[in-house]
């Protein structure tokens, strides 16, 4: 493999995990000072353009990795694993559907998403709040879905006739909001528009941290 | 000359087991098919070089050597055709068995004892605790509704009547919450922070005023926003994504 | 800019610098777990085609950032020099049977390597290739011991199942920690007979050791 610089160098501030001087990087690659500059910049817009979970900072003429911005609630969340993680929108849809048009297959709740919903039943499942509830009695015996007791228990219900009636033509149109949860699951949808606002909402906030 | 390269030999073997399976291969007879009594009388011979040289030998050599007699005795009985099955020689072969297995993986592992050498790791970044918990802190509620009472009082001097109350206004304009928390959310992506006077500057209207208002008071409690009221002017900041989902 | 999980992971395991589960990843992420494998997966893929600095290693059902091999001999120019120290015969015998028969005792290693394994078993510890894993339900409650996640790190493997199967050729494989350890092996021909024989051995073997 030939010699490829900004990746020496992105192993080289990845094992530092602190700041290394531009000397002590040009002294390594056997770069002059300038060369290794250019390499930093490269790298910086690699991670930029390729949107990496990374980023390059300059000191003074030292330089360190650190993680990108707009990742930081979820870097944050590995400092609290206990905190409750709230569902995404095509969890609670797809938690929806099953609470309403239980026992459901997947098949089903596709054909109302409109889209592939194994992601989410796998994570519904792991979190308990679905379960198998037997199989339909049709070709290939597909499995059917049912909410959980965890599910009664998580979303403060007593029974599930205490899901709020919809009154929409087509059953098929639920929207998420009808599951009305605890203020603890008003978390953040990971909408786009929302992600982009977070990264200037975390960079005010890291300034007031320290301004304060 | 003979003796001391036995000697050297001797040093090598990590443990009698070792010392069997080299004397085994030496005479190259399987482990499952042991000519007890000529193997035991090499062990012997080798143990006897030990001493000769008057090198320690560990008792598990002795162990094992007293567990080699022991099953030539019961080899030189005669045995019931029946007995076949227990041979005496079956436990030791099991653990040479299983011997061999292990000295297989050590080899193993030795060709892979430095695959991880070339590569590095890095330390683990101290993630700072959200340390500021918003919610605690000192909060001055009388000087956010003061604070409001003054843009609410400038409103209406612009404002003909008629007036009515708040609830009343909200539900007759059909100004939501909702569309409100959403406003105040659009300000501050764009803003980042926006003093409280700003926020509502540009709302005309009181039920709009009242609305907004409400909306923020909710995102207070649900954290989504962080209302300063410690400074000179009310600041107000992001916390977080979230939606107001439930219209009250 | 939208939500890119492979970016989040690569920041998640840049800041923990250590060893982060499959499920604690769902959990931050609000994804299916074998979402995260699949974005593992990925991530590792296009570090490898872009040829990057830096590697996902796997250990077990747990992930970890560590520095490409090919950049070894620059990152070590500047990290403190490494000593190469190699494991003695002995302690790489004791490490197979931990490898292989894990948890395993004091007294089975002894057992099955026919030598007083103490010396081997303290240096392996130091080395943090294996650890205490509980105790043995039985008189004495001996110590049992696991490899270590350093063991699989050290050695580049992934998980105890990349190990080798080895063969021994004819005859049931019996040893002392299949018999006491897994009952699955107990349906061996001679188990049972076996079981009492060596115990015996090993009390022997102990015995011996206390004499000395």
């Amino acid at each position: 493999m030939s010699f490829n610089p900004g990746s020496v160098i992105e192993s080289i501030l990845f094992a530092a995990g602190d700041s290394v001087s531009r000397k002590e990087l040009a002294d390594i690659l056997d770069m002059s000072e300038e060369e290794i500059t250019k390499e930093i910049e490269r790298l910086s817009d690699f991670y930029r353009e390729n949107d990496r979970g990374l980023k390059v900072i300059c000191l003074e003429d030292e330089y360190q990795l650190c993680t990108a911005e707009q990742n930081y609630r979820y870097v944050q969340a590995l400092a609290e694993p206990r905190r409750k993680q709230s569902l995404s929108p095509a969890a609670l849809e797809t938690l929806s559907i099953v609470a309403y048009h239980q026992p459901v297959t997947r098949g089903s709740i596709e054909y109302i998403r409109g889209v592939n919903s194994d992601g989410p039943v796998s994570r519904l499942l792991e979190r308990g709040l679905i379960e198998e509830g037997g199989r339909l009695e049709a070709p290939g015996r597909p499995i059917l879905y049912v909410t959980t007791q965890e599910f009664l228990r998580s979303f403060g219900l007593s029974s599930l006739s205490d899901l709020p009636e919809i009154e929409t033509g087509i059953g098929a149109q639920i929207s998420v909001d009808t599951i009305v949860m605890d203020e603890e699951h008003l978390e953040e949808p990971f909408a786009e528009e929302e992600l982009s606002r977070e990264t200037n909402v975390s960079e005010e906030l890291e300034t007031n941290q320290v301004n304060e | 000359m003979e003796e001391n390269q036995l000697s050297v030999k001797l040093e090598v073997f990590e443990g009698p087991l070792e010392l069997l399976l080299h004397l085994l291969k030496k005479n190259k007879v399987s482990i499952y098919d042991i000519p007890i009594v000529k193997i035991t009388a090499q062990y012997m011979e080798y143990l006897d070089a030990y001493q000769k040289f008057d090198m320690e030998v560990s008792s598990e050599f002795l162990l094992l050597a007293a567990e080699l007699l022991f099953i030539k005795s019961k080899m030189l009985l005669p045995r019931h055709e029946e007995e076949e099955e227990d041979d005496p020689r079956r436990d030791l072969v099991s653990r040479l068995e299983e011997y061999q297995k292990i000295k297989k993986a050590a080899e193993f592992l030795k060709d892979h004892e430095f695959a991880g050498h070339y590569n590095f790791f890095k330390k683990p970044d101290l993630i700072e605790k959200k340390a500021p918990d918003y919610s605690e802190q000192a909060f001055d509620l009388d000087r956010l509704l003061s604070a409001f009472a003054v843009i609410l009082d400038k409103t209406q001097r612009k404002e003909p009547p008629p007036k009515t109350s708040f609830s009343g206004i909200v539900g007759h304009e059909k100004v939501s919450v909702t569309s409100r928390a959403n406003y105040i959310k659009k300000r501050l992506a764009k803003e980042r922070r926006v003093t409280f006077e700003a926020l509502f500057e540009e709302i005309k209207t009181r039920p709009a005023l009242v609305a907004t208002f409400l909306a923020l008071l909710e995102m207070m409690k649900l954290e989504i926003v962080f209302v300063d009221t410690s400074g000179d002017e009310i600041i107000i900041t992001k916390l977080r994504d979230g939606e107001i989902t439930n219209e009250f």
